[in-house]
């Protein structure tokens, strides 16, 4: 059973990444960023690595979403070419 | 012409990124049957008498913190070179950021979690030996607390509470700390960051002041991730 | 032996201290800042003079299970460029930056400490973490002025350096899945019985990684931009450490994780000898198109490395010798071209080749100290550039590289034409008037110092040799640098 | 478990490709953070033993799993988070100078 999640997930991952960076609108990619996060930090959980999966969570679902979050609000709420 | 030139590119990029993707593919796969008799000999000696010799029973933490505590040395000075870098790129007029006013119950909210949030940044950093977590984990969580500040209510509120110079100055106390505790290896004769070879009581595994140093070391990167943390978001907040 | 840890300690206090004496004891910054270089200069020599039988030192007493410090006769080559340039650095850099000096220092303490850390591991992934260090606050120096192009360029700095440095780290996560340690000494024990495909691809993504750091011809173009708007003196610093740490790292990787033998065996060193040669050809001809003296230099950089890379991955011992005397002598010879350019900015913002045209009449011993630095990068007979170009070459024919010899006196002279044009417009007659801030002592000691250096390492070149010539025994066969780190 | 590798080689492959070919200065970043998750990744496969379990040794486990990946991931993840904030910052640095994220839009400019 653990396996078919293990694929699932794998499979979840790599459609996010492709999401993230194929779309056109930038708001969009940074928001699947956490989920991306999200889901390499379950994975981390099932590889037995709870240290790396906390560090995870924090540091690249949350605050590089929010510095991304911060970016894309200062480059584009500043826009007006 | 330049439509077809930017074309050619593109494709040319891509064959290039897929040729290497296929690079990699043949090495794993040779590497992955490959990996019989794989030699584990070092890992095999953490697990082994790692906690007998640091007294931390969270191996991580003990492998962070005392086998190879130069890495994390190396690498609190990141945080304290990002940090240094963004506080220096603030322009002198501050930026004001999204000024959306927030309903009085998510300034309440926010008051009642911030208690909660100290209280387990704390617990991280002090159980960073026997539970997952420690110093950048709990150091994490607590800057949270800064920029929980800066998000409801404003970044002046927030400087207001924490200073710069105070959280410049608790970075740089925790680094010197951190670097001080190392030196107590050396004073005490034995070589730089050394924990569990220089005999500072390793205790019993299981207690919060068991593994010599650990938690002290453990602090001090705690309060030096927080206040960097909480430099980094600011400015980035400020950058205009 | 313990001092080889206040090496990398003593920078890192000071940068710490720096940062809290920014906020509560403004009086002590000038003090601290060059008591520490003093200080810091005195301990460099220390561990330079004891460095010959090299020692381990274990950080936490761990001996093969933690990361141990070792000063290899080639890491003590690197804190001698650190002792001779990271002083004029400072007095020079005291005068030279008009704005906020605190954060300026600590970047240059913590890159100073980086460069230590990484040249003294003798660990792979302390390595890679004190490179990391090293450039991100190389970058964070080079946008200092803070100018549009300057971030611009240093954005493409650190974008590349990251990419660089996945390769790299890459290499290393696949070493340990192969050899389950990180000490290279036991990861080259180890790396006997892989097999040849796999331990050459780790060794390709090595290079690779390592060849975008230093700037190897495809990946070149961000390093002119880099160089364009960042205070000169980080110039100085970066072109000659901050480059060369990776020229450092990968030597060290792959001489004592793979061996001379397997180098030699899989045609690396042909390939990369190609390569510089590639390398120095394009980047002189770029420089010869500049019209900003600072993107001339850069390009001339990337030659200069270019020649390094050829004379250490040659091959034999002699090689080796003339690889690392060239690695002095350009830090050497590119300081003092970058302090005069330095100076002629500070004193009228001159930043094209025009802007110089007459200033020989008007800084004499500049302008000479100039010409002495750039006849020396050439190669001409006198100066220590020459001495080393010719150690090159004559290890290139004896490998038997001709192809690479021959283009190198090629090279010679392209390098001659680009820098007799600065030189011709240095004192070419100008009537305008110029209207110039007096260059104090600070900034002219240490051009001076550096010049004439250039001057004592041509004439006396056995000063250094003594110290360079015990470098292959520990790189060539890397039996014994092994059995000291597994002994040790 | 093959599928793990597989998604790392696709992961650092994808975000290269960002790195090499897109415009857009975010996205680029996006892609070092992609390129810098599928690192770590590949460290806690590497260092996964099946069966094991975390390396909290509070009781006798037979099969731990290795706890210097951990280590080496945990330091990655710290110095890829910082990395990329003074990445944004010199982003939001750029786009004030140039008003456009397109990286080739600010080389004309550059002059």
């Amino acid at each position: 059973m653990i396996d078919i999640i293990f694929h699932l997930l794998f499979l979840f991952l790599i459609i996010t990444a492709f999401f993230m960076v194929f779309t056109k609108d930038l708001s969009n990619s940074v928001i699947t960023l956490p989920l991306f996060g999200a889901i390499l930090v379950i994975i981390f959980v099932i590889l037995q690595a709870p240290g790396v999966a906390l560090a995870a969570a924090i540091m690249t679902a949350g605050l590089t979403t929010a510095f991304f979050v911060i970016t894309i609000n200062k480059t584009e709420y500043g826009r007006n070419e | 012409m330049s439509r077809l030139n930017e074309r050619f590119t593109k494709l040319y990029k891509i064959g290039l990124v897929i040729t290497f993707a296929y690079f990699l593919l043949v090495l794993f796969y040779d590497i992955h049957n490959l990996g019989t008799d794989r030699k584990r000999y070092l890992s095999e000696h953490y697990i082994s008498q790692g906690v007998q010799e640091t007294g931390a029973t969270n191996l991580v933490a003990s492998v962070l913190y005392d086998y190879r505590a130069f890495d994390t040395l190396g690498e609190a000075t990141m945080i304290l070179t990002a940090a240094t870098v963004l506080a220096f790129l603030v322009p002198i007029t501050k930026a004001t950021m999204f000024g959306t006013p927030f309903k009085s119950i998510v300034n309440q909210t926010v008051k009642l979690i911030i208690p909660y949030i100290a209280v387990l940044g704390a617990y991280l950093i002090l159980f960073g030996h026997i539970s997952p977590g420690g110093g950048f984990v709990g150091g994490v969580v607590l800057s949270i607390i800064a920029i929980l500040l800066t998000l409801t209510y404003s970044v002046e509120f927030s400087e207001y509470i924490f200073k710069p110079d105070q959280k410049k100055f608790i970075e740089d106390i925790g680094a010197i700390g951190f670097v001080l505790l190392g030196l107590l290896g050396i004073f005490t004769g034995s070589n730089f960051l050394s924990n569990g070879q220089a005999n500072f009581g390793t205790g019993n595994a299981g207690e919060v002041f068991s593994a010599g140093l650990m938690p002290f070391i453990n602090l001090m990167i705690g309060l030096k991730v927080s206040a960097g943390l909480a430099i980094i978001f600011n400015s980035l907040i400020k950058e205009k | 032996m313990e001092l080889a840890v206040w090496v990398i300690i003593l920078p890192l206090l000071t940068a710490f201290s720096l940062g809290i004496s920014k906020l509560y004891f403004k009086k002590i910054f000038f003090k601290l800042v060059i008591g520490s270089a003093i200080l810091y200069l005195y301990l460099l020599i220390l561990v330079i003079t004891t460095s010959y039988p090299p020692k381990v030192y274990s950080i936490g007493q761990w001996g093969l299970l933690g990361i141990n410090l070792m000063v290899d006769p080639l890491s003590a080559l690197f804190l001698l460029i650190i002792a001779l340039l990271f002083l004029p650095f400072i007095i020079f850099s005291m005068k030279y930056t008009k704005c906020i000096k605190h954060d300026y220092f600590i970047f240059s303490y913590l890159m100073v400490a980086g460069i230590s850390g990484m040249v003294l591991t003798t660990d792979l992934f302390n390595l890679y973490v004190f490179m990391e260090v090293s450039s991100l606050s190389s970058c964070a120096l080079s946008l200092y002025k803070k100018t549009d192009r300057g971030i611009e360029g240093t954005f493409k700095y650190l974008i590349m350096s990251t990419f660089g440095s996945f390769f790299i780290l890459l290499a290393t996560i696949l070493t340990y899945y192969l050899t389950g340690t990180l000490n290279m000494a036991e990861i080259s024990l180890a790396f006997e019985d892989t097999p040849f495909t796999i331990k050459s691809t780790i060794m390709a993504f090595f290079v690779f990684g390592y060849a975008i750091k230093i700037g190897l011809l495809p990946m070149h173009a961000w390093l002119p931009d880099a160089y364009e708007d960042s205070p000169i003196p980080y110039n100085v610093l970066s072109s000659g450490l901050v480059m060369k740490s990776a020229v450092y790292a990968l030597i060290r990787g792959l001489y004592i994780m793979f061996g001379i033998d397997f180098l030699d065996e899989s045609g690396l060193l042909t390939i990369v000898v190609f390569w510089g040669v590639i390398t120095f050809i394009t980047a002189h001809c770029l420089a010869f198109q500049q019209s900003n003296l600072n993107r001339l230099l850069a390009y001339s950089t990337i030659a200069q490395i270019a020649y390094i890379m050829i004379g250490l991955f040659v091959g034999t011992e002699a090689g080796l010798i003339a690889g690392s005397f060239h690695i002095l002598n350009h830090a050497i010879m590119k300081g003092t071209l970058f302090f005069v350019v330095g100076i002629f900015n500070y004193s009228l913002a001159a930043v094209e080749i025009e802007d110089i045209k007459g200033l020989g009449y008007k800084f004499p011993i500049l302008s000479f100290t100039f010409v002495v630095g750039s006849l020396a990068i050439v190669g001409l007979p006198p100066f220590n550039g020459f001495m080393s170009k010719w150690l090159i070459v004559e290890a290139a024919l004896e490998a038997g590289f001709t192809y690479a010899a021959f283009f190198i006196l090629v090279g010679t002279f392209l390098s001659l034409t680009y820098y007799l044009k600065v030189i011709v417009t240095l004192y070419t007659k100008n009537e305008k008037p110029l209207l110039i801030e007096e260059a104090g002592l600070s900034l002219k000691l240490p051009t001076i110092f550096l010049g004439s250096l250039c001057i004592v390492f041509g004439i006396v070149p056995s000063l250094p040799l003594h110290l360079i010539t015990k470098i292959p025994t520990f790189l060539l066969d890397n039996g014994d640098y092994i059995r000291i780190l597994i002994g040790g | 478990m093959e599928i793990a590798y597989v998604a790392v080689i696709i992961l650092f492959c994808l975000g290269m490709y960002t790195i090499i070919t897109k415009k857009n200065l975010i996205k680029i970043v996006i892609g070092i953070t992609i390129v810098e998750s599928s690192l770590i990744l590949l460290l806690m496969l590497v260092g996964y033993k099946p069966g094991g379990t975390a390396p909290i040794l509070d009781k006798r486990y037979e099969i731990v799993v290795d706890p210097i990946t951990q280590a080496l991931a945990l330091t990655t993840i710290v110095i890829g988070g910082s990395v990329t904030a003074v990445m944004l910052a010199m982003v939001i640095k750029l786009h004030k100078r140039y008003r456009t994220l397109n990286i080739d839009e600010i080389r004309k400019l550059r002059g």
